[in-house]
């Protein structure tokens, strides 16, 4: 399931619910994103970031979104799989984005929810502005990015 | 056709979304970016660097080389970086 | 953090408590696992699992997971660590074992957390019994945990 | 000498912890396996199949050929199966 949301969410309230055991489920990865008061590769004494605010391309994010889902179910088998991304405006400490999936076995798990987060930093479309006490601006692409997804590079799915 | 922009690319433009309707010749992303540069200085500014502009055609990623064929919505934006 | 336990715990509450943001963690990794219905690789139409115990070694079991934290954080930069897991009897559904990891980017908590759960599953004294409407019987070791725990083989921490 | 048996083996043996006095030839894991194994048919039973015994001295896991050196406390158990 996929969502794209402004309004918070709460990371311990969404993984409870996610994990609620049918007896199937072996296993629950999760990964959280969150707002950091530093967010890219910045020099010592670089100005803190006060909040960062997420653009999107609706419509086309809510498909990539959806593509990356199947994919990972494709990929693995799984029980369950949870992608929630905020879009707006948010400080730091607070979530950005949730991953979660479920499986029989635990390798599926963990490897299906480190696949759905590299792919989703380089095919879902958003762009996260910093604001700093010296002014705003757009966050630049990181090269470890690519290498992180790249891993996963069996057959496309651009 | 609708051209949207985002992210540094929208703020160049000075508009997020604007509808053109670019000459016959225009069949490639790479003849819309060229079109467009020639529109105005903002334009031209915001395809300046032409490589690390990223595109997508009705709504799929899209390489400079990719037809245009008809299509309704082409976007223009920088390397994402969500997640 | 390690915390060996009989008493349930919530697995959404934990990490709930877990990911709270400082501004400095910028990602958090969890892994869950839960009482699945058919524990061990068994045959189709084998007598599904009632509930399992966990008995461990009390004492050794603190010590090995104080080291595989440890390991943990020499090997990558953490914010923050948490292993939780049962011992005792449970019911199909209810968690078992809880790792939760923070750091400040992504491939840190990831990896952290896959290798906290691979190494507990072969160094940690946990033996685990299943009762089904056939009889009770201990679950055998797997292979594919051992395959699973030497990915992460550099150096030693027996 | 405090001996402790888990999971199978401690079903096997009949009990979870003993105290014992071996001899002094009595140098390593694997002496004190068969010194064990020769008390009664129940250890006789749960040793039947050294290889899938694992041990630790002292808390720390060690194997066949560990020294006992002094030990307090030397415990028997089946490969680990938590998580």
């Amino acid at each position: 399931m996929i969502r794209v949301q402004t309004e918070p969410f709460d990371i311990g309230a969404e993984v409870g619910a996610f994990s609620r055991g049918t007896g199937r489920i072996g296993g629950v990865a999760t990964f959280a994103g969150l707002v950091r008061d530093s967010l890219g590769e910045r020099p010592e004494g670089a100005p803190p970031v006060r909040a960062l605010t997420l653009e999107h391309y609706p419509g086309m994010t809510e498909r990539q979104l959806e593509r990356i889902e199947a994919e990972a179910r494709r990929r693995w088998e799984l029980a369950d799989v949870l992608v929630i991304h905020r879009v707006g405006r948010m400080e730091p400490g607070e979530p950005i984005v949730l991953v979660c999936t479920a499986a029989a076995h635990r390798g599926a798990a963990l490897d299906s929810c480190a696949f759905l987060i590299d792919w989703l930093k380089t095919r879902a479309p958003f762009w996260k502005r910093e604001e700093t006490p010296d002014g705003d601006h757009w966050v630049a692409a990181r090269a470890s990015d690519d290498d992180a997804a790249k891993r996963w590079d069996r057959d496309g799915c651009s | 056709m609708k051209v949207l922009y985002f992210a540094w690319l929208r703020d160049r433009v000075g508009t997020g979304e604007e509808t053109v309707d670019p000459p016959p010749e225009v069949r490639t992303v790479g003849d819309l970016m060229a079109w467009l540069t020639s529109r105005s200085d903002r334009h031209a500014r915001a395809f300046s660097d032409p490589a690390i502009v990223r595109c997508a055609v009705d709504q799929d990623f899209a390489d400079v080389n990719a037809p245009l064929d008809g299509a309704a919505e082409v976007a223009f934006f920088p390397p994402v970086t969500g997640g």
